[in-house]
């Protein structure tokens, strides 16, 4: 894709960003949701609220914030409390969109962050952990998954549920005590956006990212992609959501 | 209201609310006195080998960091650690300090998996308890509250569940499922503020994390304080009191505490320190190097502040966000 | 961990966490609307008969007096209210509005008994139901946090138990009693602040009472303010906001709304006032006659403070305690 | 005792305010104990911890206030917040007095402020209920209960048990899950300061008010008491007492 004017990345952060509607709440982790958000703020959506782990809800995103506890996450913000505070207004049912990332994800969106491989004591990856990432994805109404997507990432089971997805299929969420009517809602690659049947809540191809095949997303997914019966093209980034990313976003260049 | 299902971490730190309480009767601190000190006197009485500890808020950010260097230089054996973290618990992990932690988070942010973690976890020298960010904050507010559990909406249906100690049971009232997770009593908890008096009456100026929760499930608390002030100017905006003088131990007089990481409104992060930091903990040697320079080759933060050199700092002090 | 012993007072306002959460995601203004308001539109748009409401602080501290006779004055009917309070719930119920209420203390402070909550109790016109202090502020804290209970150590062995509508359980983790008390969520919240921006984004100075629980605990929130602020003063200090204003839906611009009462750092407690109105409850006739004068006899709340006399008021300014 | 130079009111604020050690925190409610509190600040206890149900810890009781959440509470306090956290520090063994009033008391400190005669739901005498008074009485480690003393305020069995006691004797407050070293300490009226009996718990005479004699107490009492071994006669208010409870602790006289 190198020839393309736009990075893989920057087509994801378009993408993501795109999905943010005005005045909503997105709970915003570290990376590209950050980017997203920003984007989106300074394009449709001038009053999306970002709502941080750490306590920053409401901020105006006028540098881009590295980590989710840091000043950046407050700045002019309307509130600026602390996490229990936030994931309990997660809790209570006030936030929206809830972005997530994994280093595995499988059909029914359950997402791994913990360990690959091995056994939970002796793992043959260690990785971060949960974080805020189960909180978000039990209680946001609608969780937006960006991933790399690739074979070894879109596996038919996950070595570890760190965050519930739909779990083991329809009705297992709210069999296991979790809020009705939550749960993933799209997944956004450099190569396609995904969504969930809405009976048999498996994973299912909706558009592809511009110039990409079937065939292509396909190839790069361990397991069988249902297929929209009227499968979109999305829109490649425009130029102007390129200029506003590059020299407003991101100046620093500390992610694109 | 039965339980459902248990999951098979184990509890690392056992508790009893009794206990707690009749520690904070005759263990805490009633009157007004004096608790500065420095951070070796504050690590030296107050941390001790097989302690279960905790910081707040996390590595890159208002991090009681010359606390937790201190920690390391004073080699500290065997303790238990509850983790969100980046910078201080790779500091930690990398020094051999710890043996078993309540995990929910250790990672380089935006910088991805901590090799040190990795390497720690991978070869089982590291026991890990899972939990979610929420159910970490939750056990301190459950101690807080002083109560024994707090039932939360988080874990539920997740592996992060079944390698955690928490529990599911079923609401008596509504009859829906919840988690119930235990009450977290921490015996030495670090907290770095803006400002304190010297009795331990401290502010924090933005986000509170969890500052609030913690110092309230902590036996034994160390404030370090970017600023010492007045009990007057205390009382004079007592809303603004986080954590009220009681629950003090230790107050610890730390200038750029918080660095590499930043400070809301009086310091930025050293994204410099933070490069060469990212590059050294890739390694076991890069690590014990890091170590040497920054930890074990510095008396004390003073010297540690000399290494970094007053040009960056105050230039830190320049490029920070106002309000 | 089974139910050991349930209370006998009846759930007087039954709740779903999950119609809880869908309530807050379909029906809470998200965006940035001016909320303001006078006391009538808000009282008339957002109470409606048969709710059940509360009030924070209480009568005669920081208390939405001119939106509680508003409620009045509109005849608002067969009302059930979370009792800890003083004038406000002589009032209503004096107005005959209240048929229920969740009482923890209904009382004059050091002048002893409400006649009016005697006159009322005592014939059987009211129905009690009996909670601590701690247990009503503790049910709103478990529906802010969005859970339907909250375990807590009050209670316990009591009458004031037995009348209540807890549960007493064994702890599944130290096996100790525990009382647990069911989430509260209000229909409709009154709470009255020092200053608000036209949103609802609120802050409070001095004590916090249970505005931060019971904001986040009910379905409707009508916030009267002394004073209305630029949302830029908001957001240049994030860390004040107790209500965020996704919560809220009226601001009503309330100067000296808490009168008879105080508020911190604005004005004093009217003691001429209250000595009129504590002669004025004793009886029926006495409590008409002050409703009468104070409540139907007013408009709105510029009518009522010309009928107290701003000489009397700004006498009030004058005589507050600084900080 | 219109002869003393003093009023049975100010005699229980004087015995009450000797209880109060400096240092320590007491939860104060609406009252005696505030005038008791802000006379122990002014005489032995400077370094006294007020704490108060809505919020106000360590407040300089400058003026005194008339109710437990009004600014006075917290005038020039260390603290600010709100209830839970109050209650929730009682909770947690923090709170070492807790002082108590009642419309009726039993020979095992429970007490009574709800309801008297009658049923719950059709009472002769309908009281304000417990407010703070059970938390108080839950938590604090040794709770001071004010009471006139009359017959018909102490009785064998109160008609409601608001605020426990010791409930129906040794090891019944444990057996309700309560926690355990905490309980009523001493009831102080204007004829006696009464505590509890170590192992029976039930009331004991220890102190005769200055002129009282064992048999006025009986005769106001209206049930058995205990004597101590040792009874010993408290010392009436001293004119420095005196002196600062009416020039400097309530010069309004708003409670003497």
């Amino acid at each position: 894709m190198e020839r393309l004017p736009y990075t893989p990345t920057e087509l994801l952060i378009c993408t993501a960003a795109r999905l943010m509607e005005d005045g909503a709440t997105a709970f915003i982790g570290t990376g590209i949701p950050m980017l997203a958000a920003s984007l989106a703020q300074k394009m449709h959506a001038p009053n999306l609220i970002p709502v941080f782990e750490f306590g920053g809800t409401g901020a105006i995103l006028k540098r881009l914030p590295r980590a989710v506890g840091e000043s950046r996450t407050f700045y002019r913000a309307i509130a600026a409390s602390g996490i229990c505070d936030i994931i309990e207004t997660a809790q209570r049912g006030f936030i929206e969109y809830g972005f997530l990332g994994g280093a595995q994800i499988d059909p029914y969106g359950n997402l791994n962050s913990t360990v690959i491989g091995g056994t939970h004591d002796r793992p043959q990856v260690r990785l971060p952990g949960s974080g805020g990432g189960n909180d978000v994805g039990s209680h946001c109404w609608r969780t937006i998954i960006l991933m790399q997507h690739e074979r070894r990432r879109f596996v038919e089971k996950v070595d570890f549920i760190t965050t519930p997805g739909y779990l083991t299929g329809p009705g297992a969420r709210e069999a296991a005590g979790l809020p009705p009517g939550t749960g993933p809602y799209r997944v956004v690659t450099s190569l396609a956006v995904l969504g969930f049947h809405p009976e048999t809540k498996r994973m299912m191809l909706l558009q592809l990212q511009p110039g990409v095949t079937v065939e292509q997303v396909r190839q790069n997914t361990g397991f069988e992609l249902l297929i929209a019966d009227r499968l979109e093209e999305n829109e490649p980034p425009t130029p102007e959501e390129l200029r506003i990313l590059r020299e407003e976003v991101d100046p620093e260049r500390l992610y694109i | 209201m039965r339980v459902l299902e248990s999951g098979i971490g184990e509890l690392l730190q056992p508790y009893s609310m009794v206990e707690f309480r009749e520690w904070n009767r005759t263990q805490k601190p009633k009157g007004f006195q004096d608790k500065r000190m420095t951070e070796q006197e504050a690590i030296a009485r107050f941390v001790h080998d097989g302690d279960y500890i905790g910081t707040e808020l996390y590595g890159t950010v208002r991090c009681p960091m010359s606390l937790a260097r201190e920690i390391v230089r004073q080699g500290k054996k065997n303790l238990r650690a509850v983790g969100q973290g980046v910078l201080e618990l790779d500091l930690w992990v990398a020094a051999g300090l710890i043996s078993a932690m309540d995990i929910t988070y250790h990672g380089l942010e935006i910088h991805g998996v901590s090799s040190v973690l990795r390497r720690a976890a991978e070869s089982g020298r590291l026991k890990l308890v899972e939990w979610s960010n929420g159910a970490i904050a939750w056990r301190m507010k459950a101690a807080a509250m002083g109560v024994p559990f707090i039932p939360i909406k988080s874990m539920l249906g997740s592996d992060t569940f079944r390698y955690s100690a928490a529990k599911v049971v079923e609401c008596p009232f509504t009859g829906e499922k919840v988690c119930l997770v235990p009450a977290l009593v921490l015996d030495v908890g670090l907290i770095h503020v803006h400002r304190a008096d010297p009795y331990g009456n401290a502010q924090i100026d933005g986000i509170s994390g969890f500052a609030f929760e913690m110092a309230r499930a902590c036996k034994r608390l160390i404030i370090s304080a970017e600023e010492i002030v007045d009990p007057e100017e205390i009382r004079r905006y007592p809303e603004r009191t986080i954590i009220p003088y009681y629950l003090v131990d230790a107050v610890v007089h730390a200038p750029f505490g918080s660095h590499p990481g930043e400070m809301a409104y009086l310091y930025e992060r050293d994204d410099l320190h933070m490069r060469e930091f990212l590059e050294a903990c890739r390694t076991e040697e890069g690590m014990q190097e890091y170590l040497n320079t920054y930890v074990y080759g510095v008396r004390n933060h003073e010297e540690y502040l000399e290494r970094i050199g007053h040009e960056r700092l105050s230039a830190l002090r320049r490029a920070v966000l106002g309000r």
